[in-house]
């Protein structure tokens, strides 16, 4: 099967070239990057020299494929999704542009509207472990947030069983999250070993978990992010206050018939050892979501962790699971790495 | 006494130069928001429209 | 004013020697230490070389002096505590030994009795931002828990009118809080880049937080604490569920009443620039609480952020600034330094 990338420069997009070159039944066709256009992929994805000859060829020079990967920035993807679609007949989008079931959210999380709403009913939620079904029967999938993944399959099996009352949601995250446009606060010298609070409120990502996290109305959740000394990686703290206290035991039993048969879901939960937690740097180019938890003997409080590579599980990685499963091809495939330790 | 305002974002005290005129832009000392001195006399400031600059990730 | 300190081989006890070696009003006697006794104290603290000539000795071989600060093992401090107190007529105790004036609540938190519960009363909780008068008529001053202070100073103006039905509270931390005695954990390959849930629930610093913030009844506070890639420093991401909604300024006006006069802690809540809330990097080897805040426009939330340096405001120079107190010194002798950036 030939696939393409548009938008191929990014961190995101640079990843999914990872993955897809060492996938067994696809084959790279052209993948795009304007600034880029002309230079050998390895000049922006340095881990690739040797992995492949390929050169990024404009957006305009992208010919018919079979699936076309878009990793454009926010908003592109939107504007020019009729002549986008004539390319291929499978799309799945990495942006943002399609996430939202509700056409009013846009304005409301993204500052503009949609131009495109009567897109937004053909796109699926593109994870696996949320919508397998709709991706195997659609030829339209969006990507999540990456803040978002983590956190609605942290918390999805609370939700989904009206377990909770409210919870309150921090996570941490690398700074591979913004993306790799430099600025004065991603300045080696100012955000080395930086603790820094940059969206103790109101981050965007939350229009996604409200979405997703529906099943008993509008979940109540109060959602937190915070930058430190990481790259890659997400860990989820939850604290999740529950209509009724639960022991642990119940937990593994809600959380194992939730996620016992997925191939990229593991239970950390240990009582001794160093990794009693998920921990995101051993998870860096997995594309395995931990998840674990510890009831607060005290109160009615559940402590949900959960952890990502936030450009695998949270971007890429999701990304070839959706196309995997959308195309028939085993969910695994290209997706064995498990990870490095010690890193 | 130099001139002094509230600031309308925290409630600290702003000190002004005795100058000040009318459209100039001063820097709250506790909120680091900026503010459009809109009339001098009586001495009065408006937020002045924020620019969104790249932060967080 | 002679001083000495029983117990200076660990982090804290040796950022309390790096104070007092530059601090005006005092000489430092004689610091103890077993295992590294008859050693130069910069074999154990390579940054007080040159700066003086003390060796370790053993703690019996301690004379007496105007004030002993405690740096010792937990527990320890609590056995001998009558020798000890033969020996100066001023104890300041970095450990937890007296923080809590509850004898019963020993051996919930700390897993055994208090064999001399009849000190507690006479130890003043020595952060002087809550108890300065107390500490000022006192010659028995305790140092609190890093987490406890941090998260103390920042939710007591709230607690303290009244304002909150409850707090759900997280801490980033640095590994210096865990000491110097090495273990796997620690270990380099597997401590390095980690996000380690290592207290979902349960922290024994609680005990202080419950004790200190308990203006109205029973604070309700719900804990966790996080070590991050750091080595020092604290952040304090505290979600605040108020009872009635309240405006940024209300908490501006709230904390400046609280906090306006104090030397030590700054309100950080800007509208522009790199560092918009607290920063604990930028505190290291500086004595301040930083706090900022944010308001949910969404809920009843409100989010306080405050840092400081587990070793020094957490630690050493609270106990420095407590002895400036207690003996009517400049409360800002010996702590005037303001942390680097960048670093």
């Amino acid at each position: 099967m030939k696939v393409s990338i548009a938008g191929a420069s990014g961190y995101a997009g640079g990843e999914l070239l990872r993955l897809l070159l060492g996938h067994p039944d696809v084959e790279v066709q052209q993948v795009t990057a304007e600034s880029s256009a002309g230079r050998f992929v390895h000049s922006v994805h340095p881990n690739l020299r040797g992995a492949t000859g390929l050169k990024f060829v404009p957006m305009d020079d992208l010919e018919p494929c079979d699936l076309l990967f878009l990793g454009l920035p926010h908003g592109m993807a939107m504007e020019r999704i009729d002549d986008v679609a004539r390319l291929a007949p499978r799309l799945i989008d990495l942006s943002a542009d399609f996430r939202l079931r509700d056409a009013a959210a846009y304005p409301r999380w993204y500052e503009h509207e949609h131009p495109h709403p009567e897109w937004l009913a053909k796109f699926v939620y593109g994870i696996p472990e949320l919508h397998r079904e709709e991706i195997r029967a659609t030829s339209y999938a969006t990507g999540a947030g990456c803040n978002a993944t983590v956190t609605i399959l942290g918390l999805k099996p609370l939700f989904e069983r009206g377990l909770v009352e409210r919870a309150v949601i921090e996570v941490k995250v690398g700074s591979s999250e913004g993306g790799n446009s430099p600025s004065l606060a991603s300045h080696h010298p100012e955000r080395s070993g930086s603790v820094r609070s940059f969206a103790p409120t109101g981050h965007r990502h939350q229009a996604e978990m409200q979405q997703e996290l529906a099943f008993h109305g509008q979940p109540e959740i109060h959602f937190s992010a915070t930058a430190i000394e990481l790259v890659r990686g997400i860990l989820l703290t939850a604290h999740c206050f529950l209509k009724e206290r639960v022991q642990e035991r119940d937990l593994w039993g809600i959380y194992r018939e939730a996620y016992g048969n997925e191939p990229f879901i593991r239970l950390v939960r240990d009582r001794r050892g160093v990794y009693r937690y998920p921990e995101p740097k051993i998870l860096a180019g997995s594309n395995f979501c931990d998840i674990g938890f510890e009831v607060d003997p005290d109160s009615n409080r559940v402590v949900i962790i959960a952890a990502i590579d936030n450009l695998m599980k949270g971007a890429a990685g999701n990304a070839v699971q959706a196309m995997n499963v959308m195309c028939g091809f085993d969910e695994r495939a290209g997706l064995g790495f498990t990870g490095l330790h010690p890193i | 006494m130099a001139k002094q305002v509230e600031c309308p974002e925290c409630g600290a005290t702003v000190e002004l130069d005795d100058d000040v005129i009318s459209g100039e832009i001063v820097e709250c000392p506790d909120c680091a928001v900026e503010l459009e001195v809109t009339s001098v006399d009586p001495l009065e400031v408006e937020l002045a429209p924020e620019e969104d600059e790249d932060w967080g990730e």
